[in-house]
């Protein structure tokens, strides 16, 4: 299968081959109560990589120089079981660097967290499609609204974007100050940052999508990432204003390259599903509906 | 480790060792994809000649195009995952049209997975797959036992008269090699082996996945939408490896190994138990090289075992 | 965390949030030890005292002593275990006169897993639970499900009527609390559950182990001497939550889940699937101390989802 | 159930109470091609035990200081699912340290000989029942006899012996050289050591049941440790040279402290079944039938 036709103008995701690499672990750092950024050298990967794209990333570190049994290539075992997800960061193409932030969900995430320099964790990628190729439109606004853990993919889009001659603002949103992960980094990455916490403890007070409001002017364009209420209010704002927006959607996964079927999103026209890892993670916000069934 | 790259041809010269039959359909080697863990290939394409396969199990693929289950439709468990994909698939024209032609250029023997509402429907894909270039198709997978459909899965699979009559249909509809896929949840899974070769079965394969749940304590509700969903990879492996130890003792056709196997030393197991082939699922999702990975392995415990060809390890675990 | 030493009495009135009655067991909590995974309670009561469990199931207990199948008894499987003990046990008489009064001491509830090869053995046994001191036993699990024995173990719990009989010998045999421990290795196990409680089972529990193997592949044959064995461990949860997700929503006694539980969260989702109580079994082999573990996380979950008794979590997860 | 009554004279094997304890790694290092000496600082075990007495390790170190999500304590998750027994090597009970001496025989040994000191691994033990107690008998021959991972063990009970009195000499056999693991831990406890190997390697050309046919005097006792055959030699070697003979028993395990009856070792009697764990590892040589049924 391959990705859905552009439904309103031409489709500027990139894909990338993906590889397998076991990258090693640079720096890890606790960023807030949650979350950590991890900083890998993988230079088989970055050099591949767009914004937008993730990485399928082995929670435990690869099991090296361990006297094992012939024949047992699985040392490290097989719980967790599958690799988790994460967007890339930032990303070094010719340094051959990347970085993950990421908060501590859950168990895969904690394990994660303990991986220290030196060692080397497996990872699959770069996955899915990027976010549209900034260039030719250099003075088209591009809004990067991002919300929770869905703001660390706007820190490459952000340089991608000013790479492409672009003036990317950044809209970011968490509940309070300690939620806004990445955002240092999306500013490093080129784009004044304006902070919006429902607690006001950093920014201004509210949802990004109050900001998003004033700021939004038909034609515009918008890279969005972020829980799916976010998500949804994005696409109804920029679906009202005339505004061309590209969702980051997230989905529990399985394989990340498109074999299981797993992560499965809605297509917004009622025809089935389409996949969040190879007909995504970004999508056009008109294609599907981002609002996950269940969680 | 360089993977091969010419058609299976090319490898049967040069390692016979793994050459094998099953049920009619000729592997260049007993590993194989487990359907619905390798899509039609085309993924899997890009990371290693789909050559290097025994053969690839496509989705379950069905008459018409199926939406399949509404998310979320994966979870982890403890050295497994629960699935309930529903079957997703876009139906056999599209099959027949767009992937089967392109797999056909990839040089893996095909075997198609088939899945129906009811008998007719099954029997209506099998015979559609007439229609394909003769040889496109090696074989065909009859899955009665997705655990995740409410019609065309266990009420075929664990139902001794219906899976009879299902794989007597289908076997109607089709002169291709026959394997049905049995499902593991049932009392006597030989009884059901023992049903469908009377009724017409080339082969078996087993297991499907196993019917399983997982809840969120956080939300208090089961974390997949269709509430439950197939327990597959190494967490089911012991379940599956003695199921496939109680078919190979009680019929007399081939059958082909599932469950849990990511290493070359599972794949032994396997075969040892009296597998004459194996398919490898939920590990691909985990490592999309894992059935390149397995052969190479189970290769290099063939000849460790001073063994002349795969054939001579299957059944010799048995007493 | 302070481990209580009292009788169950004093917790009661410390936390009446964990206290249940199941099937007319009266529990301080909902997590037991499973029958076979804390023998009679003698070592277990060097770790901890007793009294900090639900209930006690003691090892499968048989009219005369059983000598167990030979060895290798054990081997490891991904996130889980096979054993083919072979329901080694002293008989009823040593317990009876050794372990009973002992256990009583130590102030908690003893439910006493019965087997037996025959209908008429498992009547013996329970009819000579009778002998105890009133109140010394406080229920008995009827164990149709043990996949390892020839006799007196799947040859009752996959077949419906057997089952059903066997069920009702026990019940006129006895006035005890009656819990029937069904096999997951049949195709409905509602269906059985259906059929005990029928017969006069004043609950189920379950799951037993799904029947399993390994294959050594160097000594090329099974690692059990016994050939197959159960699976146990956290690999067989996602099928156990199923299996109790189904019992609960269509017998109306209680269900006891058991099956892979090692943390406070695998026991909040068997009462979420409509569980009454929990046991604890393969998670004390890694850690004695995880009953105790699994009790005060259930507790500490209670708390913080802000439910006043454990009871108003069992079915919760349900729609 | 307890101990099994003793038949031959006083049963002076050590029982001990058993605890759990995050041993810290104080180091580890590779004796020989595929076999690790472990040095773990255990102080709460290591008073508490007996020779011949061993522990359940748990072979991937305890994740400590991670993040975890509440109410998740298995990070570690179960996979290994069990602890792997193996016998104490060492002991210093005042420093509050011992040893382990282990062979790479499969993928729980293999992540176990990843441990890096300063990492915590948590231990069960001690179990089981010790060698008898050694004093009294100053002037009594006591021949150690190991036979490859059956030798570590008899290191603490060389300085055992010595410090009840004892003059314990040890054969030590292995294939070659290279396999006599724990061979120079039980000199260095004490006992002169006659090292035999079948490919003449090392010392004498031979099996340790070829040199302890010539060493032994009736009323002599042995201690051995070893695989299934040549612990069955010894035992006949020594009934049919009236020797008393303490044999330590290896078994499969899940639990390892005697609940769940996987460790069974028949009785020589014919009346079932013993446990391993707790009725030994160290039996009578009368009392069992060693051979194990199956490997
Ligand atoms: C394409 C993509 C990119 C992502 N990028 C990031 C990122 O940059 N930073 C970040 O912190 N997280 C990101 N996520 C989410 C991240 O993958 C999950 O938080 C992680 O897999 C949880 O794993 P765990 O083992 O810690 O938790 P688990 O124990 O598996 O689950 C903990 C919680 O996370 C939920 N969850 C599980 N899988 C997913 C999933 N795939 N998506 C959303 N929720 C899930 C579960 O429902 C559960 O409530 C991304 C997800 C996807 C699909
Ligand atoms: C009381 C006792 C003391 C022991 N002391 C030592 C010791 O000091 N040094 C040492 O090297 N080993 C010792 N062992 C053996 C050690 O426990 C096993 O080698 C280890 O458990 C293998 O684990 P694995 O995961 O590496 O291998 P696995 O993958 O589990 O198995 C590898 C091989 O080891 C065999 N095996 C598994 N468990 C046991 C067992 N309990 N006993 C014997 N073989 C087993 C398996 O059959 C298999 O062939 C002892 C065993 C017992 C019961
Ligand atoms: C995501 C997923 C989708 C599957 N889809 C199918 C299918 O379409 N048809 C089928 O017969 N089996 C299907 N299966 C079952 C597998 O083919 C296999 O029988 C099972 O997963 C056990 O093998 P494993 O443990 O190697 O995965 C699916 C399994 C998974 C995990
Ligand atoms: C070593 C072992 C012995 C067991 N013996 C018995 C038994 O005597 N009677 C019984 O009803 N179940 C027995 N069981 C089954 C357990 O009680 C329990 O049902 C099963 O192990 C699943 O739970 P778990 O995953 O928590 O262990 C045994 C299980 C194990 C692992
Ligand atoms: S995660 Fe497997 S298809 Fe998307
Ligand atoms: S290992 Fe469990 S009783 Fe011995």
């Amino acid at each position: 299968m391959e990705a859905p036709g552009p439904a309103g103008g031409p489709d500027r995701r990139r894909r990338s081959p993906w590889v397998r690499e076991e990258a090693l672990v640079l720096a890890q750092d606790q960023g807030g109560p949650d979350w950590f950024r991890l900083l890998l050298r993988a230079p088989r990967i970055a050099p591949l990589a767009w914004p937008g794209q993730f990485l399928q990333v082995a929670v435990r570190p690869v099991a090296t120089g361990l006297p094992g049994p012939a024949g047992a290539p699985d040392l490290a075992g097989s719980d967790p079981l599958l690799p988790r997800p994460l967007s890339i960061c930032t990303l070094d193409p010719e340094g051959g660097s990347l970085s993950v932030v990421y908060r501590v969900a859950g168990r895969g995430t904690a394990l994660l967290a303990s991986a220290r320099p030196g060692e080397r964790l497996a990872l699959l990628g770069p996955l899915g499609l990027s976010f549209p190729d900034p260039g030719g439109a250099a003075s088209r606004p591009l809004h990067l609204v991002g919300g929770g853990l869905g703001i660390p993919p706007l820190a490459c889009a952000a340089a991608w974007a000013r790479a492409g001659g672009r003036r990317p603002q950044a809209l970011l949103g968490a509940r309070g100050a300690a939620g806004l992960a990445g955002a240092a980094e999306v500013a490093a990455c080129g784009a004044p940052v304006q902070a919006v916490t429902e607690d006001g403890s950093a920014g201004v007070r509210g949802l990004v999508t109050d900001v998003l409001r004033e700021r939004l002017a038909p034609g515009d364009e918008v890279w969005s990432c972020g829980p799916p209420a976010m998500l949804a209010a994005v696409q109804r704002l920029c679906a009202a204003q005339g505004a061309e927006a590209w969702l980051c959607v997230e989905r529990a996964m399985a394989c990340g390259f498109g074999v299981c079927l797993g992560c499965a999103v809605a297509r917004s026209d009622g025809g089935g599903f389409l996949r969040a890892c190879v007909d995504g993670p970004v999508f056009r916000a008109g294609d599907v509906d981002v609002a996950e069934p269940r969680r | 480790m360089r993977i091969m790259d010419g058609p299976p041809g090319a490898r049967t010269g040069a390692a016979p060792l793994l050459a094998v039959d099953v049920a009619g359909i000729r592997c260049a080697n007993p590993v194989w994809a487990a359907s619905g863990c390798a899509g039609y290939g085309r993924e899997l394409a890009a990371a290693w000649p789909l050559s290097a396969l025994g053969a690839l199990c496509v989705k379950g693929t069905s008459l018409e195009p199926w939406r399949g289950n509404p998310g979320p439709r994966v979870a982890e468990t403890a050295c497994g995952m629960l699935n309930a994909i529903g079957l997703q698939n876009p139906g056999v024209d599209h099959l027949l049209t767009r992937d089967l032609p392109w797999l056909v250029r990839q040089g893996t023997a095909v075997v198609v997975n088939i899945v129906g509402r009811t008998i007719e429907e099954y029997a209506a894909v099998a015979r559609r797959l007439g229609d394909a270039p003769a040889g496109a198709v090696a074989g065909v997978e009859l899955n009665i036992s997705c655990p995740n459909v409410r019609e065309g899965g266990l009420q075929f699979g664990a139902d001794l008269g219906a899976a009879a009559e299902v794989t007597a249909a289908v076997r109607e509809a089709t002169s291709l090699p026959l394997l049905v896929k049995l499902s593991p949840n049932v009392t006597d899974v030989a009884a059901f082996a023992a049903a469908v070769e009377r009724a017409g079965a080339d082969g078996v394969s087993l297991i499907n996945t196993l019917l399983g749940m997982r809840i969120d304590v956080a939300a208090r509700r089961p974390i997949l939408a269709n509430l439950t969903g197939g327990l597959s990879g190494p967490a089911c492996k012991p379940v599956a490896l003695r199921m496939v130890w109680e078919v190979a003792g009680s019929v007399s056709i081939p059958v082909v190994g599932i469950g849990g196997i990511a290493t070359g030393l599972d794949a032994a197991e396997f075969l040892l138990a009296g597998a004459s082939a194996v398919q490898v699922g939920t590990a691909i999702f985990r490592d999309p090289w894992a059935p390149v990975r397995v052969r190479d392995e189970l290769e290099a415990w063939l000849r460790a075992q001073g063994m002349a060809s795969a054939r001579e390890a299957v059944g010799a675990g048995r007493p």
